[in-house]
């Protein structure tokens, strides 16, 4: 009945013809607010071109992917082939964008360009020439902060992050740079997603290591980090974060915990170029708090895709040209500056931020950038991508 | 004076089933005892004057004051106790809580002592899970229990099911020395040697109406109309 | 005195044998039109839906199965549907076996595991059966996530490419729905006949009294046994189609949301009716989309879950027994109305008649 | 000849209490034998003993020469043993025709599979399902779903599921308990009209049918045999009018 | 020495989350014996107890601070009586529902569906963001056991458990009361055919679930934190320990729950790799050997 009416069949190219974005994000269940943030960012980026390309309003499909690969590919058919979506943005998890990835060869007439999700492989080992990442792999924030580990004198550092892919590649990143240099890494502690009570992790910390490094996301991060607090452990020991762990959404309900942590991140809370005030104030007036990291990660990937469509006229129907000047597509996001490497992923800057208040927020202040990061590090491409994909126990250096 | 129990022209219905077709009778003392074939109705009398299921039409009043489709422990708090067709004890209560949960509720003769002292075996048997009961000491618990609650009318549901003799015949008795001391029992029977025992005046019924409301004595001595009514001869 | 009555009983039977053939001839021929007409008239989109309803029903349709024959309240039947669906990503996708090997072995794998999963669960009854199905799902869950040299873990298997079918690929919309059509309707068609015969009788005493039935000679754990594997047989079906739908795996399968459908489904369409699962499926699947695409639309949110919710608490109150399943009163008024065309009560094996769905206590 | 059953020794404890202590039974084929004794003497648990609901605390009991003691419930229904519950135990959800047609299907399939077997090979089972209503006084309710029926048509309906072709060996709870007087009647007459091929084992307080249909009796007293005879003995015995039949005089 | 240290600690975790299991399961149980439903709903009422006393507790801090500094704490357990209160509310809103339909399948799909919408209205209410509660400090000073700093408002944790533990036998097993509600469960109608307005008790019954459900819910949102998605965990362990222990058994809900918490805690200490199955699996090995759980029994002679 209703859900058969509704649906309008794409339609040839005709002006004042809308063009159609679709985007996906997981809006229920314990990924929401990061999902609803990133959905915030799309409609920042899209305000800001005034919500029409050369002529063209600009509509926006938007639906939730829950977190969950099949259902990714179930929003992504419904977004390209009952609205019409001709360039579909998200979606946030690993595994749903990967799917999406490996199915895109479905979508000829629609470019994905994944927001979010941080699986290596969506531009590693095989491209698909309508798929772009404007985010990060998992690994790519982290190779950093390895490196900045060894500096800062630490020799001996635990692990504690969830036991899934993308906790993988971070602690899989970090470990790439800091035992390459001479670090060990005696004790990863792999905890399942969703765990609330951490005191058993909290009880197997290595007393003797020098800091731990923790990839915990959402509730999992505080949790953790609270017991840490009720144990009197947090005190007594460096706490270094992955790119989730130390998320404003974080620092807004446990800012004092965090006190001093360091995480890697494309992302910061504090930042001097105007993209990244701009979008501070914006999404300030709008929510009352500073951009996370998918807000900023969805404005990134509208932005992106709105500056292409600008330059091709806004011209969607030809997508090979669309997805040409994407590539070629260079510019100054919140974040920092960024252009796609050959692989069609994102070479940010990375920021090795540490909590600290500021005017009394407490906020991720950058203390080291690394410009222009790829999802290599500086390993050989090819090389990189022959080696065994990060999990459990790889790498190693115990 | 209203009469203890009066029922008017009353009509239940399951879905479609009229079962029971216009049921009227006053009962004001003593024992009067419902005879009938299986099916015939008996038991969804007795349910809908305690409020059980639902009444189409007609009136049930207990002392001249109405309480039809009444929640059942409104009935029960204008005196009427109930003994139910097949025991319904609750398995998970002790002998003693089935009775201790009542003890005090109400002011009469029936106290835990005196109900223990009627039925010897369920006091042998006070500490167990009611379930645990043979069938024929949840009849006991079952009869036990609604003389907890002190009532002026008595329904009993074929309370002699399951009974040895050695229980029926004690059993009779008192329920003539209560019947004399002013409670009215409304008494449902298959066992005739019980009801001709027990009862004042007999109610027949067949297929959901009143046939005769005869003395027992009639009955007993007109083997015509005990097959008329009842479908048997009681001496062969 | 009831000679009519008696009589008839014979002449039921064989009356509503042949009623029963007519009708299944006439759903099958439907089902069929349907099949074969929709592709056009339906957007790719809707076929696509219509398909992943189906999907969804026929997991729903074997949890019926289970719950309204069987008085097992499964909640394992995504494990075997994900079972399958491993095995034709994993053989398929992973080790390169044709489709013709990996299909089959898929359901049977699905068998294999419900089997597997029924020798431990079938002892147990109502709540504890639902909540060691429970269990069960989340060890299989665990397994799929911590297994990840052959699953994959928390990514799974994507890419996997459908097979082809008489030179139509069934990645695919339209090819896909139609041969979804047909499993869909061989499946309950071929369960409805099995239910009419004194097997389906058999599983429904077992699901109100095992006890009786055990005193009857029955062996109660046997059966209870079979009806799992069985159920275990349409779910893996489903699997395959599912994963060839979606072209992906991942535990997720056997997560919460996905087992959550599937029993809202079963329920929405009557759980004492096959075809209600069925039916369950792609309206429960239509309800979700629409409802999100609306909400989006009319006004801007994503909170599509409260109006679903309610939505399905409203039809609960209105349909305590689902859509198709016939409550206790209603049953009645038909048994009479066929007592009186027929002098035969309700011959329709394949609904079990459960006036509360699988409470064997009906007072 | 083998006995029909033998029961050697039989006890059952329940905590601290003995509901029947060291039983011995011999019953020949197609003997009829009245079981009596006052409320929880421990009757039924005997049957449940002997049926393989509950296993015995000690002693051992045989039908028709094999010793069944540990055999499933279902293995002793296949060697012809069949009983009623004295809390009707029905499919409340079924039709009368088919509660009687389960009653007739499983013991005759000696527990195997029903999958296979078709309606076309049911038919003869549904042919005996209305002659068994028939025998129970149900034919008028074939199609009422057994939930709908009154509790004295339940206790019919209980007595039909016991009943079969191939029954060796029936035990009845109190079969006469919630029938009316022309039931019981009809009751009487179905039952002294079984075939001796059967064995007949009868808990009933209806004395004036326990006696008129048995040729034994068999009294149990808290969990013990008290006493044994005919029932011209049984009614005269002293013990058995003071522990059973009560002081009143006449028993029947 | 840290393996000592390892040990206790892991040991005292079992026992408070054990403990804080047992509150929630207990719950559940009450209302589970009540109404023979399934109440999946159970989660979505310890989530949005959290929720609701979150903001009561925020709100009542701000304004008794304002005034009074000294009384923080008082925030807190407005907190823990508004949780109380909106799940004795949803406890009220969930009885009439279910009132009129009959079946366990229906009924638990109305308790489905409430907790879906419940759940989802939360996220829309309050956001995502995980959030807890702040406990006054009086009861999170740091105590030491065996030698060992712990964290005191789990100790707290544990003593709340045990006062609901003792508070509901003492209702159920050792009042007038009790044995009317247990013969309800068994059989309402004859209870009420003995003069007791048994729907009414049952109403009140329900509604003491809730609130427990609720109070529980602000009492472990306290320390652990909630978010989206914590009703269906919370749910799925509930479901758990009550099976673990046998249904309608508080004792069997008490050792359930210091079962599952001592094997969460033992596990994740001592078999990380395998704790996502310890839970499922001791759930499996005990049904398949009691398959009414460790201290479920029938009544009922078969
Ligand atoms: N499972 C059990 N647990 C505890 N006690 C039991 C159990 N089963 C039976 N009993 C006890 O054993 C005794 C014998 O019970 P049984 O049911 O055999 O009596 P019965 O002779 O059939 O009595 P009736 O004529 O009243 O049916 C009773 O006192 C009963 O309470
Ligand atoms: N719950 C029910 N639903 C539908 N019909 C019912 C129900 N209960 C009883 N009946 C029908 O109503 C009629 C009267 O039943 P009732 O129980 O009142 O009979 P009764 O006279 O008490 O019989 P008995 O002597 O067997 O106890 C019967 O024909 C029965 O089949
Ligand atoms: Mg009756
Ligand atoms: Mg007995």
């Amino acid at each position: 009945g209703m859900a058969l009416g509704m649906v309008s069949s794409p339609l040839m190219a005709q002006d004042k013809e809308p063009i159609r974005i679709g985007v996906m994000a997981s809006l229920s269940g314990a990924f929401a607010q990061m999902g609803a943030d990133g959905v915030d960012g799309v409609k920042l980026a899209v305000e800001e071109f005034g919500g029409e390309i050369n002529g063209r309003p600009v509509k926006l499909f938007i639906e939730d992917s829950a977190m969950d690969p099949s259902v990714a590919v179930e929003k992504t058919r419904a977004l390209v082939n009952r609205d019409g979506a001709q360039v579909v943005l998200g979606p946030l998890s690993g595994a749903a964008g990967l799917a999406v990835k490996k199915g895109a060869g479905e979508f000829p007439d629609a470019t994905i360009i994944v927001a979010g999700s941080a699986a290596e492989d969506i531009t590693m080992r095989g491209v698909a020439p309508n798929v772009f990442r404007t985010s990060y792999t998992g690994a790519q924030p982290t190779f950093p902060l390895g490196d900045y580990a060894y500096d800062q004198g630490y020799r001996k550092v635990a692990i504690v992050a969830e036991d899934y892919a993308f906790p993988y590649a971070q602690v899989g990143g970090f470990m790439k740079t800091f035992c390459a240099r001479g670090g060990s890494v005696p004790k990863k502690i792999w905890v399942p997603i969703g765990t609330s009570d951490y005191s058993s992790a909290v009880a197997q910390i290595p007393p003797d290591v020098d800091a731990l490094f923790v990839a915990l996301g959402g509730t999992d991060a505080v949790n953790f980090i609270r017991q840490m607090d009720d144990f009197g452990l947090l005190d007594q020991m460096d706490i270094l974060g992955g790119t989730v762990t130390v998320d404003g959404t974080q620092l807004a309900s446990i800012g004092p915990l965090m006190e001093g942590v360091v995480s890697g991140s494309i992302m910061s809370g504090q930042l001097e170029n105007d993209a990244y005030k701009s979008l501070d104030r914006k999404f300030g007036e709008l929510r009352g708090r500073p951009p996370s990291l998918f807000v900023e990660n969805y404005y990134r990937a509208a932005k992106w895709a709105l500056l292409a469509l600008e330059d091709v006229d806004g011209n969607v129907e030809d997508q090979e040209a669309l997805r040409k000047e994407l590539l070629q597509t260079s510019f100054q996001a919140p974040g920092s500056f960024v252009s796609f490497d050959r692989y069609h992923n994102v070479v940010p800057d990375v920021y090795l931020n540490r909590v600290e208040k500021v005017n009394g927020e407490w906020r991720n202040v950058p203390i080291r950038t690394y410009s222009r990061v790829s999802q290599f590090w500086t390993f050989d491409p090819e090389q990189y991508q022959a080696a065994p994909a990060y999990d459990r126990d790889t790498p190693s250096c115990p | 004076m209203s009469a203890l129990l009066s029922i008017d022209d009353l009509h239940v219905y399951y879905a479609s089933a009229h079962v029971l077709q216009g049921v009227s009778f006053e009962h004001d003392g003593g024992v009067l005892c419902l005879l009938g074939r299986n099916g015939m109705g008996k038991t969804t009398l007795a349910r809908s004057i305690m409020g059980l299921v639902p009444v189409s039409d007609g009136e049930v009043r207990v002392r001249g004051d109405a309480v039809t489709n009444h929640a059942p422990h409104r009935v029960a708090a204008r005196g009427v106790g109930y003994v139910p067709q097949g025991r319904d004890i609750y398995p998970s209560l002790t002998v003693d809580e089935h009775l201790r949960m009542l003890a005090g509720r109400t002011e009469g003769e029936w106290t835990m002592p005196r109900v223990y002292e009627l039925f010897p075996r369920l006091e042998e048997r006070r500490t167990v899970h009611a379930g645990h009961l043979s069938g024929g000491e949840q009849q006991m618990l079952a009869i036990a229990r609604a003389l907890m609650t002190n009532p002026s009318l008595m329904i009993m549901d074929e309370p002699s099911e399951g009974l040895a003799p050695v229980i029926v015949e004690p059993l009779i008795e008192k329920l003539r020395t209560l019947a004399a001391s002013g409670m009215a029992i409304l008494l449902i029977e298959q066992n005739l040697r019980m009801a001709t025992a027990v009862a004042d005046e007999l109610l027949i019924m067949v297929s959901g109406r009143l046939e005769a409301r005869i003395p027992p004595r009639e009955l007993e001595a007109d083997s015509a109309l005990q097959q008329q009514l009842l479908g048997v001869t009681m001496n062969d | 005195m009831h000679t009519e009555i008696r009589t008839s009983l014979n002449e039921r039977l064989a009356d509503t044998a042949r009623r029963g053939n007519r009708r299944d001839v006439t759903t099958a021929a439907v089902l069929m039109a349907l099949a074969v007409l929709y592709p056009l008239l339906g957007t790719t989109f809707q076929l696509q839906l219509l398909t992943s309803g189906l999907i969804t029903g026929m997991v729903a349709m074997s949890f019926s199965l289970l719950a309204g024959f069987g008085g097992m309240v499964s909640l394992a039947q995504m494990a075997f549907y994900g079972m399958a669906a491993y095995v034709v990503g994993i053989g398929g996708h992973d080790m390169g076996l044709p489709a013709l090997l990996t299909v089959p072995l898929a359901v049977l794998s699905a068998a294999v595991l419900a089997g597997l999963f029924g020798l431990i669960a079938v002892r147990s009854s109502g709540i504890y059966f639902l909540i060691m199905t429970l269990a069960l799902l989340q060890m299989f869950f665990g397994v799929a996530m911590q297994w990840q040299s052959v699953t994959g873990g928390y990514n799974g298997v994507a890419g996997i490419q459908a097979p082809e079918v008489a030179g139509f690929s069934l990645g695919d919309a339209a090819p896909l729905y139609l041969v979804t059509v047909i499993v869909a309707a061989a499946s309950y068609l071929g369960l409805r006949w099995l239910l009419r015969t004194p097997f389906g009788l058999t599983l429904q005493g077992i699901r109100d009294r095992p006890e009786r039935m055990r005193a009857l000679g029955f062996r109660v754990q046997l059966h209870r046994w079979l009806l799992m594997v069985l159920s275990g047989v349409i779910a893996g079906l489903a699997g395959v189609l599912g994963v060839y739908y979606h072209g992906v795996v991942s535990p997720d399968v056997a997560g919460l949301t996905a087992s959550l459908i599937v029993v809202l489904s079963a329920l929405v369409g009557g759980v004492s009716s096959l075809v209600g699962g069925l039916i369950g499926g792609i309206l429960v699947t239509v309800l979700i989309s629409v409802v999100s695409y609306l909400m989006q639309q009319w006004f801007g949110t994503s909170h599509y879950w409260t109006v679903v919710g309610l939505i399905f608490v409203v039809v609960v109150k209105n349909f305590p027994n689902g859509i198709f399943g016939v409550d206790a009163r209603t049953r009645r008024v038909l048994e009479r109305v066929l007592t009186r065309w027929t002098g035969a009560g309700s011959g329709d094996g394949a609904r079990a008649p459960a006036g509360n769905g699988t409470s064997p206590q009906t007072r | 000849m083998d006995a029909a059953l033998k029961l050697t020794g039989v006890s059952r404890q329940f905590g601290g209490i003995t509901a029947v202590s060291n039983v011995h039974l011999d019953l020949e084929p197609g003997e009829r034998c009245a079981l009596l004794g006052p409320n929880g003497a421990g009757k039924t648990t005997l049957f449940n003993l002997i049926a393989g609901d509950i296993p015995p605390s000690s002693g051992r009991i045989e039908l028709f020469g094999e010793d069944i003691t540990r055999h499933p419930v279902a293995a002793r229904v296949w060697r012809g043993l069949r009983r009623t519950y004295q809390k009707s135990a029905l499919f409340d959800n079924l039709s009368v025709a088919e509660n009687l047609f389960l009653g007739a299907l499983g013991p005759g399939g000696r527990g195997h599979l029903t999958v296979g077997r078709s309606l076309r090979s049911a038919r003869a089972r549904w042919a005996q399902v209305e002659h068994t209503a028939d025998m129970v006084g149900l034919s008028g309710h074939l199609t009422t779903t057994a939930a709908a029926l009154s509790h004295g048509e339940r206790r019919q309906l209980e007595i039909g599921l016991a009943l079969g072709e191939d029954a060796r060996m029936i035990l009845l709870d109190e079969p006469a308990a919630g029938l009316s007087p022309e039931e019981r009647a009809t009751l009487t007459g179905l039952l002294s009209g079984l075939s001796r091929d059967c064995s007949l084992v009868m808990i009933e307080h209806d004395m004036d049918m326990a006696l008129a249909l048995t040729e034994r009796v068999v009294v149990l007293s808290d969990g013990a045999l008290v006493a044994e005879g005919t029932p011209e003995q049984i009614v005269d015995d002293p013990l058995v009018r003071e522990v059973y039949l009560g002081g009143g005089g006449e028993a029947a | 020495m840290p393996s000592y240290f390892q040990f206790v600690l892991t040991l005292m975790n079992g026992l408070t989350y054990g403990a804080l299991l047992f509150a929630i399961a207990s719950g559940f149980t009450l209302v589970f014996g009540l109404m023979r439903v399934l109440n999946l709903s159970h989660g979505a009422i310890y989530l949005l107890g959290a929720y609701v006393g979150y903001t009561v507790s925020r709100t009542v801090t701000d304004w008794v601070t304002a005034w009074l500094p000294a009384l923080g704490g008082v925030g807190w357990v407005a907190g823990v009586c508004g949780a109380g209160l909106a799940g004795a509310l949803i406890a009220l809103v969930l009885q009439r529902l279910i009132r009129g339909v009959d079946g366990e399948l229906p009924q638990t799909l109305l308790t489905l569906g409430l907790a879906i919408t419940i759940g989802d209205l939360c996220l829309w209410i309050w956001g995502g963001l995980p959030l807890t509660l702040e406990p006054p400090e009086a009861v999170s000073q740091a105590v030491r056991i065996a030698g060992i700093p712990y964290p005191g408002y789990r100790v707290f944790v544990i003593a709340f458990a045990l006062f609901i533990g003792v508070a509901l036998y003492l209702l159920l097993f050792r009042s007038q009361l009790g044995r009317i509600i247990r013969a309800g469960v068994d059989n309402r109608e004859m209870v009420a055919a003995t003069g007791v307005d048994i729907d009414r008790l049952f109403l009140k019954v329900f509604m003491l679930g809730g609130a427990l459900t609720g109070v529980s819910g602000a009492i472990g949102g306290s320390y652990l934190a909630f978010q989206p998605g914590t009703d269906f965990e919370i749910l799925t362990i509930a479901l758990f320990v009550v099976v673990i222990g046998g249904l309608g058994s508080l004792l069997g809900s008490a050792v359930g729950a210091v079962i599952v918490g001592l094997i969460d805690s033992f596990g994740r200490a001592y078999f990380s790799e395998l704790s996502m199955f310890l839970l499922s699996g001791t759930v499996i090995l005990v049904l398949a050997f009691r398959t009414q759980g460790l201290f479920g029994r029938s009544v009922e002679r078969g």
